[in-house]
């Protein structure tokens, strides 16, 4: 069962997760509370669904050897713009007025993820830069937006996205169960998983098969732009407000992690979709114990990089074949062996 | 700056930190309409946070000859080397919002701007008043602002203070919520889940004190009522909060210092003496304040 | 013979259009803002960026051999608000500190390096983790930022090295410029250098020719850490102060400019000297906008944006229309 | 043999997860002697190799150096000890250049800096001796593979190693660049060096070997005198059974292609061109018919072919494909007129490593159904295991990953990419590089099937008997040019062609 490429990262999830019943004794209880569900898990996988949304873009993206910096900003855009529509709307309550709000702000995250896309593909601009033109200017695009103001907005059909509950659980984590599953059936019902690992494990080999390499790149920018903007919508829902400035902010890395330690390599090929969700609950998770067990903000980075080099480690199987062989070791030493063969370290 | 005679515009060079939040946006706002308004050429930089940018842009303003440089200083410490420019030059220097360390205080003229210690304490204060006489334990939570910040470390040590008077005051936890609504809110959920009882909140601005009041009716508890809340800034949505009772006591910090700004400028520029510390007109506000204010808020 | 002129000068393509396209937007900035043309505004673009610039040759080394170091902004905060913490608040001359600095951030360079190699786990993660660790150490020390009265950090940071023309140069400009040369040397002419562009070329290939791997892959992000205490060395000297949350984002401007400067982030290919370049068109585009004076907080990152843009793609269009 | 083995090794064992690579394999290695190892494709050749040389540790079995035991960390403990090795795929960087992948790691340096003058004086010496006329200072990657693999054999050869080891140096070398290595291995057998080969080639091996170890599902077969054993005898050992019809494979009798059908060229170039890569040629082939390319290595063999799928851009000439003409903009368009290319380099330009051997099969028919019309698993299963059976790829598990396996079993896995495509022009590059004697006898029996059920072949090999024994029409290459087209009317000798290619004239 260890040999599963989910299993340490699942493992290592569930360790987390046991650490916070040490200090909250009712961690796992679940509860319904005025018809909803309510619960520390709960939360976890409610302020994680904008993250489990962005991870699932950059997987896509990531699985082709590339990288969004972009998406914070494009969390940005898409909330400001949507709030911006729905508090000039004369009726911001109305069905309607959200659904054109949020078709624009998908509308606008293709036009940026086609940017993006382009610019790698066609013009072939390395992935990093390329998305950071739109990191930096994009932050900007939603201020102008947005004002350089918080834009609150009141929106019962607004709210649902990111704040509100259908059939009892919250509608983000419904939304984004619904996204990672319709992506991997995408990916892995049609052959556009294994293209996408193919473009990214080698890709000179992919244009001599005759994959359409240029148009598969800038697909998977433009979902991952799509999934931001979800995200953002989601964010900006959940607070009632759009925040130009700050929402997004740092996301990418984040996601960028949650990627790396559901197992997919940064160098493209293999991806993992179950991984990135696991990832991103990791990380998730590992918030709300900071919050939990009340971590002070001075220190909260130091445990942060202990519990990511920590699980790092425990995912690396040479650090687990080292332990197991010093264990051995000790062994062989007790029982001594014959004569040792000389080692052929010579030194320069 | 001699080559200008009097007949000239007034040119000010503002390096602003960042537009990192409302508040700040607004105290952008409120100097660039300032200066349109008292015909003042202003030349604009923003430093995106960064201490080296600012130090940059005042470096271009000296360059640039502007007649006076003003600016808020992302942390107080490091200066001397570019304020020692501006003087070499004869630009004075005005700060707003912030002072620096300098040991040398002929390096700026005037300070302008609000003090986060004393907001903090105002705050602290209102509390010792609300409990006075109650026995029992208080339990607070607080929600910080971004690690290591100025307004941060000020509103948290100033209300730690005043608290610290009377052992009945607990901070039972505290986080940083960056200054945000959406991690205000996270974090408040978390603190509803693990902290048995919370009488007070006390957040170092109005919008993690909104995200979090979102996180306290979810739990089904009354923001205002079940926890009172304490909050720095007074930005109109807070001020709406207020007005409905979710709130309990708002400190002021203006960010509208353009027009303050400007007078001041123009009165360095003329060569006449000015205050070395000018405090911005900060009020707090009560529920009934708030309400009362309300219709006339502009930010 | 000319032949292989020819071939080196193709090789040399992406740098000269850099090269080109930066002399243009100077140009450009010249005919635009008044007091733009001058030696001491070129002077000043690597007064302001000498951290930047040490710190990007470091990464320069790491991007080289197919890695990325995320580590190097914390790292420059932790080094100077070690520097500010030994200094002012325990006395200790600069003289001790500033060494002890740098080797603070060589070995966590080395540790991070043996981590990447030994556990193959990806430098992105550890780096990260790194990164986390060097901010998280800033505010353990001190949330808030600390002054430097120190006289020699304040001499080194007010001295002025006087150049004809009535222009002039600081001491950290100096010693970035020493250290791009020493990497150029390192990169280029020893077998360390060469071993890095095998790294990357190939790192399978690199083990199978016998290469010393192991020791060329610590000893990258040695140097990297090593650069980025060095470079926040520079910083205080800059900014004459200790601050948890100083060169927040740093590590991306670095990666940009090694990127610009047409280094592969997958590895292998790219020149020392495109770095220098990258830190000046980064440099550039400050400067055009503090001079443009105008822009609103959001037009400023709209604007730097869009100049990054025209920027890379003329690059591209450029070096590949050459190419064909 | 009197003196002591310099290389012995006892009950080497090295497992991989499912699969028992080396099972106790004793083998020795005597001071001036060629060592051929044997065995098919997977059978433990380069297994033993990275084991011996340290790239893999060992999970078992004992490595003695000059009598002495030791243990070899990695490749560079190798060298170090005096043991220097050409890997099986080129393992050269390709974004330096030629000099310094011949001399990286003990370049020659002057006050601790690089003499870049004396390495490329160096380097230069060193590919002269292997006849090799090409610019150092260019970036390998600019070099076919063959020539790349030189530059590795260079390498090896430039230290004074006491052991050499050649895992398939030869697999994409002509003959002439083969006689060159052996007279460089010739001479430094004579100066004492041990030197282990691996070839594929049974008559190079019977040209230059003293002695053999053969290798069978990686156990040890035995160890023989190479004068004790015939080639009938070799290739059972090897196969583990008597094999009928040996003759077919000693490549001494050979069959006449079938005969043509005539009819309509499927595709025909006219005047087509690349410049710096080939010079304008004309070239027909018929459905049916196998065309060979000839040539000396870097002749334009494979950039002549890479214009007919469109892999570079022609730019001049024409292409018509059935009658009409057709502008091959990419391998795309190719594929979608029904042209298959399996390129000489299955490592940078063939195969997925990361993906399992099912995977890499079905890619190619995958990539022209598009991504909307995906294979049901049940189908790939089914189209995976066929062409394993068929190819005998080991092992034959279809969700092994393809770098896992050994040289030959990928380039197996790259033939049935395309073979599954069904396509009407097959062009194959080297397409039994590193492919072992029965398995190759297979292949050309397949293609001669192919052929004679209409498809159109253009077939490039080093090896020229083989080009001769499936080939109609041969087309001569020389610098880049097409210098002849000759039929293949019976009286066609390898000989001929080489005179061909050496004057360079007859049209
Ligand atoms: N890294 C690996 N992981 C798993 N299996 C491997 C690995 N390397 C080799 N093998 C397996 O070990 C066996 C021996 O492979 P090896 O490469 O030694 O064969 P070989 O004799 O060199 O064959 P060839 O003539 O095709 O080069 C094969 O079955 C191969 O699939
Ligand atoms: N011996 C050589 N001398 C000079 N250049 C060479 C030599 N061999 C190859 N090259 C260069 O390598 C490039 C690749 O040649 P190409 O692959 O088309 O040849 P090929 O006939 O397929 O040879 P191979 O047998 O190596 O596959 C050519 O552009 C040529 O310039
Ligand atoms: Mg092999
Ligand atoms: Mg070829």
């Amino acid at each position: 069962m260890t040999k599963h490429r989910l299993f340490w990262p699942a493992a290592v999830l569930a360790a987390l997760l046991l650490a916070n019943v040490a200090f909250t004794h009712d961690f796992f209880a679940i509860r319904i509370k005025d018809g909803h569900l309510y619960g520390s898990l709960i939360d976890i996988l409610h302020f994680g669904a904008p993250l489990i949304l962005v991870a699932l873009g950059m997987t896509l993206v990531i699985a082709t050897g590339g990288i969004d910096l972009s998406v914070g900003s494009t969390v940005a855009i898409a909330g400001a713009l949507a709030c911006l529509h729905i508090s000039e709307a004369p009726d911001p309550g109305s069905v309607g007025t959200v659904l054109t709000a949020v078709a624009l702000a998908l509308a606008v995250a293709l036009v940026l993820g086609l940017a993006n896309g382009l610019l790698v593909s066609r013009v072939g601009v390395q992935p990093i830069i390329a998305t950071l033109i739109l990191m930096v200017a994009g932050r900007g695009v939603a201020q102008l937006i947005t004002d350089g103001q918080i834009i609150t907005v009141t929106s019962a059909p607004y709210q649902l996205i990111g704040g509100g509950y259908w059939l009892t659980a919250p509608f983000s984590i419904l939304l984004s169960a619904a996204m990672v599953l319709l992506t991997a059936l995408l990916t892995r019902s049609t052959a556009l998983g294994l293209l996408l690992e193919s473009v990214g494990g080698n890709p000179v080999a992919s244009r001599l098969v005759g994959i359409r390499a240029t148009r598969l790149i800038a697909l998977v920018y433009v979902f991952s732009a799509l999934c931001a903007a979800v995200a953002g919508l989601m964010i900006s829902s959940n607070v009632s407000a759009a925040d130009g400035n700050n929402a997004g902010l740092w996301i990418e890395l984040d996601a960028i992690l949650a990627v790396v330690i559901g197992g997919t390599s940064l160098n493209g090929g293999r991806f993992s979709l179950g991984g990135t969700v696991l990832g991103a609950l990791v990380i998730q998770t590992l918030s709300t114990t900071i919050y939990t067990i009340g971590i002070p903000p001075e220190t909260t980075l130091v445990f942060k990089a202990v519990v990511v080099i920590t699980v790092c480690l425990i995912q690396s199987p040479q650090f687990r074949t080292r332990l197991a062989r010093r264990r051995t070791a000790h062994h062989r030493t007790a029982a001594g062996t014959a004569a040792a063969p000389a080692n052929l370290e010579v030194g320069a | 700056g001699d080559a200008k005679g009097s007949g000239h515009k007034l040119v000010i060079g503002f390096s602003q930190v960042g537009a990192e939040s409302g508040w700040r946006t607004a105290n952008t706002k409120s100097i660039q309409d300032a200066a349109k308004k008292a015909g003042v050429e202003l030349k604009f930089s923003d430093a995106q946070q960064k201490q080296e940018n600012q130090i940059k842009a005042i470096r271009s303003f000296i360059q640039q000859k502007v007649d006076v440089i003003a600016f808020s200083p992302v942390v107080e410490s490091g200066w001397d080397t570019v304020l020692k420019e501006a003087k070499a030059a004869h630009i004075p220097v005005i700060l707003t919002d912030r002072a620096v360390d300098s040991q040398d205080t002929s390096l700026y003229v005037s300070f302008l701007g609000s003090d986060f210690v004393e907001e903090g304490k105002k705050a602290g204060d209102w509390l010792v008043k609300e409990y006075q006489g109650k026995p029992g334990d208080v339990n607070i939570v607080q929600l910080e602002g971004t690690t290591g910040s100025a307004p941060a470390n000020d509103r948290k040590s100033g209300f730690a203070d005043v608290i610290k008077g009377d052992s009945k005051f607990k901070i039972v936890a505290s986080q940083t919520g960056d200054f945000t609504r959406a991690k205000g809110k996270e974090v408040m959920q978390a603190f509803l889940k693990s902290q048995p009882k919370i009488d007070v909140l006390y957040a170092h601005n109005d919008d993690m004190a909104l995200g979090a009041i979102q996180a306290i009716e979810e739990s089904g508890k009354k923001p205002g009522t079940d926890i009172k809340i304490v909050s720095v800034d007074g930005v109109k949505d807070a001020f709406t909060a207020m007005s409905q009772g979710k709130i309990n006591f708002d400190v002021e910090c203006n960010p509208l210092l353009g027009d303050q700004l400007m007078e001041l400028a123009q009165k360095v520029k003329a060569g006449e003496s000015v205050e070395r510390r000018i405090k911005t007109t900060e009020g707090t506000f009560t529920p009934e304040q708030a309400t009362a204010a309300l219709p006339n808020r502009q930010y | 013979m000319n032949a292989t002129v020819a071939a080196k000068l193709r090789a040399h393509v992406p740098l000269v259009v850099t090269a080109v396209l930066l002399v243009t937007m100077f140009g450009a900035g010249s005919v635009q803002y008044d007091g733009f043309f001058s030696g001491q505004v070129l002077l000043n673009l690597l007064i302001d960026n000498a951290f930047l610039l040490v710190v990007a040759v470091g990464m320069t080394f790491v991007v080289l051999t197919g890695g990325i170091d995320l580590s190097v902004g914390a790292v420059v905060a932790l080094a100077t608000m070690i520097s500010a913490w030994l200094v002012e608040k325990h006395h200790w001359p600069a003289l001790l500190v500033i060494p002890l600095v740098l080797a603070i951030g060589t070995a966590g360079g080395a540790l991070m390096g043996w981590i990447i190699h030994t556990f193959e786990i990806q430098p992105f993660i550890v780096t990260l983790a790194g990164m986390f660790l060097a901010r998280g150490l800033c505010y353990t020390i001190s949330v808030e930022s600390i002054s430097i009265t120190d006289s020699s950090y304040t001499a080194m940071a007010q001295t002025r090295i006087p150049l004809p023309g009535g222009m002039f140069l600081s001491p950290s400009a100096v010693i970035a410029v020493v250290v791009v040369v020493a990497a150029f040397v390192v990169l280029h002419h020893t077998r360390l250098g060469r071993n890095v562009y095998a790294l990357g070329g190939s790192e399978q290939s690199a083990l199978l020719m016998g290469l010393p791997v192991t020791r060329t892959k610590v000893t990258v992000y040695a140097v990297s850490g090593f650069c980025s205490a060095l470079g926040g060395v520079l910083l205080t000297f800059y900014m004459l102060s200790g601050y948890g949350l100083h060169a927040v984002g740093l590590e991306l401007d670095a990666i940009a400019a090694v990127v610009i400067g047409g280094t592969l982030l997958t590895g292998g290919s790219g020149y020392l000297l495109g770095t220098v370049l990258g830190v000046l068109v980064l440099g550039l585009i400050q400067t055009v906008i503090s001079f443009q004076g105008t822009l609103s907080s959001w037009w400023t990152r709209i604007v730097i944006g869009g100049l990054l843009f025209v920027f890379i793609v003329l690059q591209r269009l450029i070096t590949r229309s050459r190419r064909a | 043999m009197p003196q002591q083995p310099v290389l012995e090794v006892h009950g080497l064992r090295k497992e991989f997860p499912g699969v028992l690579a080396l099972d106790g394999v004793d083998f020795r290695l005597f001071p001036g002697e060629v060592h051929a190892l044997m065995g098919e494709n997977g059978a433990g050749k380069s297994t033993l190799i990275k084991v011996l040389t340290g790239v893999y540790a060992s999970d078992g079995g004992q490595v003695l150096l000059s009598g002495r035991p030791v243990r070899i960390a990695g490749p560079l403990q190798a060298q170090q000890a005096g043991i220097s090795t050409v890997y099986q795929e080129v393992n050269l960087c390709p974004n330096l250049s030629v000099a310094e992948n011949i001399l990286i790691g003990r370049e020659p340096r002057r006050r601790g800096l690089i003499h870049w003058a004396e390495l490329r004086r160096r380097a230069a010496r060193s590919v002269a001796a292997l006849d090799l006329d090409i610019d150092v200072t260019t970036p390998l990657a600019d070099h076919s593979i063959a020539v790349q693999q030189l530059v590795a054999i260079a390498r090896a050869v430039d230290v004074s190693a006491k052991v050499l080891v050649l895992d398939e140096p030869t697999s994409s070398l002509d003959r002439d660049e083969v006689a060159r290595l052996f007279a460089v291995m010739r001479r430094l057998r004579d100066h004492g060096v041990a030197i282990l080969f691996v070839s594929h080639f049974l008559d190079q091996i019977y040209e230059i070997c003293d002695r053999m170890t053969i290798l069978r599902n990686g156990r040890l077969e035995g160890e023989y005198l190479t004068r004790d054993l015939s080639q009938m005898q070799l290739v059972s050992r090897m196969i583990g059974a008597e094999l009928e019809g040996l003759e077919s494979l000693s490549g001494t009798a050979r069959k006449q292609p079938a005969a043509l059908r005539g009819g309509a060229p499927f595709l025909r170039a006219d005047a087509l061109a690349r410049r710096g890569a080939v010079e304008p040629y004309d070239l027909a082939i018929q459905p049916g018919e196998v065309v060979g390319l000839a040539g000396l290595l870097g002749s334009g063999r494979t950039e002549a072919a890479r214009l007919l799928f469109g892999a570079d851009q022609a730019d001049g000439g024409t292409v018509r494909i059935e009658g009409r003409e057709t502008a091959l903009r990419n391998p795309r368009t190719a594929i979608g007129h029904g042209i298959a290319f399996c390129s000489e380099n299955r490592k940078t330009e063939g195969l997925v490593g990361e993906l399992t051997v099912r995977e890499n099969i079905v890619l190619a028919l995958q990539a022209a159904r598009g991504w909307t019309k995906p294979l049901g698993r049940t189908a790939q299963d089914e189209l995976a295991i066929r062409w394993i059976r068929a190819l005998d790829i080991r092992p034959d598990n279809p969700e092994a990953l393809v770098r896992n396996l050994s040289g030959g079993n990928q380039q197996k896995v790259l033939l049935a990419r395309w073979l599954i495509t069904d396509p009407k022009l097959l062009i194959l590059d080297e397409p039994t590089r590193g492919i072992d004697i029965g398995a190759k006898a297979e292949i050309q029996k397949l293609v001669a099937k192919l052929a004679e059920d209409g498809m159109a072949v253009l077939f490039i090999s080093a090896e020229l008997e083989e080009v001769l024994r499936l080939s109609h029409k041969v087309g001569v290459l020389r610098d880049h040019r097409m210098v002849a087209q000759l039929r293949n009317d019976g009286e066609l000798t390898p000989e001929r062609i080489m005179t061909t290619i050496a004057s360079g004239a007859q049209r």
